[in-house]
């Protein structure tokens, strides 16, 4: 085994193209380290990008923000730009795992760990988020709902690595949410969740949006239906309600250990009318 | 040696005191040692291979290509571990489960084990041992393994305590009844009846620090074992008689125990750890992970329980009965019997009957948890006592002090109270402000009431008194939570000295008598008997030496607040004489001053508790929030207040828990799904409020200074007290724990008709 | 003369009795006479049985006197946590 | 396998050592370096006993490999004392009985330092979510939660 700590985006691309045997990128380690201990993983080759230039910045660029790979969850939640224009995606970033974990845990390892469960990935889906993805001698710039293609697995080539996440500058009159449902109030996998973007047109009528939902099918869903039902709405409870069916409706879940079928449709309604309710708040929809 | 343990009241001067422990100073630093924090030069790392079936027949294990891997030293399997238990039916269940000999019983069985240089070369041993399983049909669910078409897990089991002798064997070990009176003529009498089953889930003690220990075999025959227990006497027995040493040659220290609560009180991995020392003749560290700390050591029992009680409208109950299965592992135990013997002891009943089951199931070996086997009984017939109080239209907490056991009543289990603290809990329950206080939308309260036994046992103290007068105090019950400073405290009142001049030590097995574990809240209780007894024995030496400084006969000197006094008009002219100086002066008037003690503690006071929560629950999702919560209890004496706050707290704590969150999630495979603290859910910081205790102090007569256990009762009430808060909140009876989201709001849903 | 009381199981092996009398002055006089009357319960008191007097439970301690008069009762040596 | 060498600060002081490439930061500290206040009571992140203090982020050292240790700061419950001068929160942790078994306590001490460094005044409701990642057993947080309130208002009048 060995541990390695390129300089350069393209060597740590580089490293893994070239790789015989397992390799893992390492940036906040709180999932690969869980794995390896596990003995789920035995890598043959851990690339630490850590000490790439400009991995660990949150850069904001004409078109929004650009948030490294290795920027640690606890860091999204410290800048007030980033806070103020997303706070759906940081509240959501900043559920992952304990203080430990925040300051360790990066949104681009929590997407490409794939699990459908992963908190800050609904809320980047609601977001309309892209991954900026770089391979030995590639760079692409994908949706992030294109990354995760199932429990565990990423649409990545080897040899690919996602440098940043890009959001778009936060438009007028507009807002995100993410809550998510635990059995704990801390400490625990999300057993269903779900994000929302709202933009409102000058009436204060929801103008477009976006809804995802975690936890409830192999990937996290974007339940085009729940944007249809919003579009033109002031956010009535008649509105509310029929969100809330239909995302019910579109979920594809599981009985597991963290909870049941029955569950987690009922609950994803739940959640999909709360969040929709304090993303159409923070749009500034009355 | 004439010991009086009576009570005797007394002005107390450093008893109910609140110092800080002698062990703190390490414990805040980092530097206290636990049972991993111990190191030998040479030494090895030891792992364990597990099943990972529940159920299979072990054909035949090949560790050759381990043997030769680089760097192993020792591969061992049920073959060096000999059955030397001559016919002990419980050593060999505990050697049996140590390293499975025909059988794997669950998942998490250790089956073989390896020594070698460090842990990657250990780990890579375990995956090259082949071991050849024929898996058979296993049975994790209690109910389920009572039924006639269940696997068998152990052939050779027939049901004990039937009236006719079963020509059948059965998952059914043993049947047992206590009870008096005649319930059918009770329940005639009844005008309200109230009928229930209820389960819960198996739960784990989920003390943080895992099993560990670093054992040393000698090739002389002697070994030292450096282990983290409640009980390193009772290690030292069952590793002596398992490995066929003399329990003198195998001298077993005490670390520092990062939390036991009945899971430390009998070994696991320990005589696998001196074996593999044995052969390799080396050290050999052994340290369980979390998730074989989950699957292999020993969770407490999951439960099936009936109950029926009848009441006449004045409320008074004419009549109980319950009816309890408890899991045991594939082990034979006696868990339900426990239950069956606490689960109406709060209360005076002329009729009443309950009959336990204890039932073998493809989970790890039942242990004691913390007052075991009394918080489901409790949950089960205090959800009935609270439903009965409704029916009849009496208020929860009226209805059961009008049914409250007394001094005089004969208790469910069989003999008579003597003096009790039930009554008086209630009344101080009904009487506190958290009863009064509003509730708001959507939010009950819940409380409910909870007894337990109390142990006392074997105990050996030593009290040595140094030339300048200060004093250590060796104790053979490990400190599981500041009994250290307790029994400082209780030196100090005994002798009449300052806490400060006082040390007290857990002593090693070879430095000091045997001493039973501590389990059943007995550490301070008995240990306090036996250091009150050791520092009397100091006295009388004090005393003799003080008259010869004096020259004057022993009888003329008392022992007064830590000075000798000679009594009397001819010796009025003689200032008193401190300890120190006495001490001072021991070389010359006959050496080292110390005062031994070995006893049996007995008559530990039984224990009960109040606990009164308020409890949020989410209509929509079923999410709960603890809000307030408060505990009431009879400590007897308490010797540290804030120790037995602490004790209280914890206790509720764990329960609340157990309550809302924590089971044991088996697969449809027998495989153990949550092995770990993400998904076993222990309460975390923000999931708990402050916990308000009440201590109250009804003497133990049958202690000097009136102590009663404290450690266990507290986690008797809260699965009925959160069950009754939930149930008033969300209007649906709870009747299965824990009462996770998911379950709730299936209540919920089913009661609204959804 | 004292009056103990067997609990359940332990009642089945001493001939389906609840309640026997025997002489004894102390428990382990107790525990002989039990022995030597019942040989059903040796394996029992072997294993450890716990005594409770007049509503105190004692669980190793031999010595213990009887009381005249005292309610006697035997109960199963418990584990606790 | 080869081993990793890595230079770096604990406590203060310089310290080198070699280790494999996937040993982690606990073990590094408990069995290579004989720092064993950090406890390993998981090992998977969700019980906080091995709470460090890496570069001003509270971690948990069983989620650090020892390799990436390299050229950054580590502050261990080792150096929380300034020489026999117990830390505020050491002291209340002792006055007010916030531990019993003392197994979680090195790590809650971590922990409570990080988050009164970054909220030198929070309310009760703050300092529960501040240390939620750090399992108790023994206590149910009640006098944990209170030697932190404590200790917060003697660092303040400090």
């Amino acid at each position: 085994m060995r541990y390695i700590r390129p300089l350069s985006i393209e060597d740590a691309a580089g490293l893994l193209a070239d790789s015989a045997g397992t390799a893992a990128i390492l940036a906040g380690g709180s999932d690969l380290l869980v794995r390896m201990k596990g003995g789920f993983i035995e890598p043959d080759l851990i690339v630490d990008i850590k000490a790439i230039d400009g991995l660990g910045e949150i850069r904001e660029t004409a078109e929004g923000f650009s948030i490294g790979a290795a920027v640690p969850c606890a860091v999204l939640g410290e800048n007030t730009a980033l806070q103020k224009a997303w706070p759906g995606v940081v509240e959501a970033a900043k559920l992952i795992g304990s203080k430990q974990v925040q300051g360790r845990c990066t949104i681009v390892g929590n997407l490409c760990n794939a699990s459908p469960a992963a908190d800050s990935v609904p809320a980047l889906v609601a977001a309309g988020a892209k991954a900026v993805v770089v391979g030995p001698r590639t760079r692409r710039t994908i949706a992030v709902e294109a990354v995760p293609t199932g429990p565990g697995k990423t649409s990545l080539a080897k040899g690919e690595i996602i440098e940043a996440i890009l959001l778009d500058k936060r438009l007028p009159r507009s807002g995100d949410a993410y809550l998510r449902f635990i059995p704990r109030t801390e400490m625990d996998i999300a057993v269903v969740s779900a994000g929302v973007n709202l933009t409102l047109d000058e009436q204060g009528r929801v103008k477009s949006a976006r809804l995802a939902l975690g936890a409830v099918a192999p990937t996290v869903v974007l339940v085009e239906e729940a944007a249809e039902v919003l579009i033109g709405s002031k956010l009535d409870e008649a509105t509310l309600e029929r969100l809330a069916k239909v995302c019910s409706g579109a979920c594809r879940p599981i009985d597991d250990k963290r909870g049941t079928i029955e569950f987690r449709r009922k609950v994803a309604g739940v959640l999909a009318r709360r969040a929709a309710t304090t993303a159409y708040a923070r749009a500034g929809g009355k | 040696m004439n010991f009086d343990p009576r009570y005797s009241g007394r002005n107390f001067t450093s008893v109910g005191t609140r110092p800080i422990r002698p062990d703190g100073v390490d414990k805040v630093t980092g530097r206290a040692r636990y049972g991993a924090d111990f190191n030998m030069a040479g030494q090895l790392v030891g792992r364990v291979l597990r099943s990972p079936h529940a159920h299979a027949t072990i054909r035949k294990i090949d560790t050759s290509k381990a043997e030769k891997l680089a760097g192993v030293k020792a591969v061992i399997t049920a073959a060096d571990l000999p059955d030397l238990t001559d016919g002990d039916a419980a050593m060999y269940d505990i050697l049996d489960n140590c390293m499975a000999r025909k059988k794997a019983l669950y998942d998490g069985h250790a089956v073989a084990a390896v020594a070698a240089v460090d842990a990657r070369t250990a780990k890579q041993a375990l995956k090259l041992i082949e071991v050849d399983y024929e898996v058979l049909p296993h049975v994790t669910d209690v109910d389920e393994a009572m039924k006639h078409s269940a696997p068998l897990i152990n052939d050779a089991i027939f049901t004990e305590g039937l009236e006719e002798k079963p020509v059948k064997p059965s998952n059914v070990t043993k049947r047992t009844q206590y009870g008096h009176g005649d319930i059918h003529e009770g329940f005639g009498q009844a005008d309200f009846v109230v009928e229930r089953s209820f389960k819960t889930e198996q739960t784990h003690q989920g003390y943080i620090e895992p099993h560990a220990c670093v054992a040393n075999v000698s090739s002389d025959g002697t070994a030292d074992l450096w282990v983290c227990t409640q009980g390193h006497f009772v290690y030292r027995q069952h590793c002596a008689q398992l490995l066929g040493m003399e329990a003198s040659k195998l001298r077993v220290t005490s670390s520092e125990i990062g939390g036991g609560f009945g899971g430390k009180t009998h070994v696991w991995a320990e005589p696998v750890a001196l074996a593999l020392s044995r052969k390799a003749g080396r050290p050999v560290k052994l340290v369980m992970t979390r998730d074989e700390v989950f699957r292999a050591s020993g969770p407490t029992s999951a439960t099936s329980i009936d109950v029926r009680i009848g009441a006449r409208k004045d409320g008074t109950i004419t009549a109980a009965e319950a009816t309890l299965r408890y899991s045991c592992g594939p082990y034979a135990g006696m868990w339900a019997e426990i239950g069956a013997m606490t689960a109406f002891a709060c209360y005076k009943l002329e009729n009443v009957k309950t009959v336990g089951y204890e039932v073998l199931v493809n989970r790890p070996k039942t242990a004691a948890y913390r007052a075991p086997s009394a918080p489901m009984a409790a949950f089960a017939v205090e959800s009935a006592v609270d439903e009965l109080a409704k029916e009849i239209g009496m208020d929860p907490v009226e209805f059961r002090i009008r049914n409250a056991a007394q001094e005089g009543t004969r208790s469910s289990y069989g003999p008579v109270y003597g003096p009790i603290g039930i009554g008086p809990t209630l009344e101080a329950a009904k009487n506190h402000p958290h009863m009064k206080a509003p509730l708001g939308k959507n939010q009950g309260r819940g409380m409910a009431c909870g007894f337990w036994f109390n142990f006392g046992g074997q105990t050996c103290t030593d009290l040595n008194i140094g030339m300048d007068g200060s004093v250590s105090l060796a104790v053979g019950t490990v400190d599981v939570g500041g009994s250290r400073a307790s029994l400082s405290l209780v030196a100090a009142e005994e002798l009449g000295i300052p806490y400060e001049q006082i040390k007290t030590v857990v002593a090693d097995t070879s430095s000091l008598g045997y001493n039973d574990m501590t389990d059943g809240s007995r550490g301070t209780f008995s240990s306090s008997m036996a250091t009150i007894s050791a520092a009397r024995n100091a006295i009388k030496i004090l005393r003799e030496r003080a008259a010869q400084m004096w020259d004057i006969p022993v009888d003329d000197v008392v022992w007064e607040e830590g000075h000798a006094i000679a009594k009397g008009a001819t010796h009025g002219n003689l200032s008193p004489l401190s300890l120190k100086e006495i001490a001072a002066a021991s070389g010359k008037t006959g050496g080292p001053i110390a005062g031994h003690s070995e006893l049996v503690a007995d008559g530990a006071g039984v224990s009960f508790a109040t606990h009164i929560c308020d409890i949020e629950v989410d209509p929509e999702t079923g999410s709960t929030r603890v809000l307030r919560y408060t505990v009431v209890q009879d400590a007897g004496k308490a010797v540290h207040p804030t120790y037995v706050e602490g004790q209280y707290q914890g206790g509720a704590a764990q329960g609340i828990g157990w309550a809302l969150n924590e089971e044991y999630i088996y697969g449809k495979d027998g495989r153990l799904q949550n092995p770990g603290f993400l998904d076993y859910r222990i309460p975390v910081c923000s999931d708990l409020p402050m916990i308000d205790t009440q201590i109250l102090e009804i003497p133990n007569p049958n202690h000097p200074y009136g102590v009663r256990g404290v450690g266990e009762t507290s986690i008797v009430p809260p699965l009925a007290a959160i069950a009754n808060a939930v149930s008033n909140a969300a209007g649906v009876r709870m009747t299965h724990i824990p009462m996770s989201p998911p379950r709730i709001l299936a209540a919920i849903e089913a009661e609204r008709g959804g | 003369m004292v009056e103990v009381t067997l609990w359940g199981s332990l009642g089945a092996i001493a001939g389906g009795k609840s309640k026997v009398e025997i002489e004894a002055k102390d428990i382990r006089e107790l525990f002989r006479k039990l022995a030597e009357q019942y040989p059903g319960l040796e394996p029992y008191i072997d294993r450890g049985i716990a005594v409770a007097i007049d509503g105190t439970i004692y669980r190793d301690t031999w010595s213990k006197e009887l009381p005249e008069g005292a309610e006697i009762f035997l109960l199963p040596r418990l584990a606790g946590g | 396998m080869a081993g990793v060498a890595v230079s770096t600060t604990i406590n203060g002081d310089n310290v080198e050592f070699l280790c494999q490439p996937d040993e982690t930061l606990l073990d590094v500290l408990r069995d290579r370096l004989g720092l064993t206040g950090a406890k390993e009571g998981c090992g998977t992140g969700d019980c906080g006993a091995c709470s460090i203090i890496l570069d001003d982020r509270l971690v948990c050292s069983c989620l650090v490999l020892g390799a990436e240790a390299e050229g950054r700061h580590l502050e261990t419950i080792e150096g929380m004392a300034h020489g026999d001068r117990l830390h505020p929160l050491q002291q209340k942790f002792l006055e007010h009985a916030a531990l019993q078994c003392g197994v979680c306590t090195p790590g809650f001490l971590m922990a409570a330092k990080d988050l009164l460094a970054k909220n030198p005044d929070p309310t009760e409701e703050e300092i529960r979510f501040g240390l939620a990642g750090n399992l108790c057993r023994c206590t149910g947080y009640d006098k944990i939660v209170r030697a932190v309130q404590d200790a917060a208002s003697v660092m303040k009048q400090a």
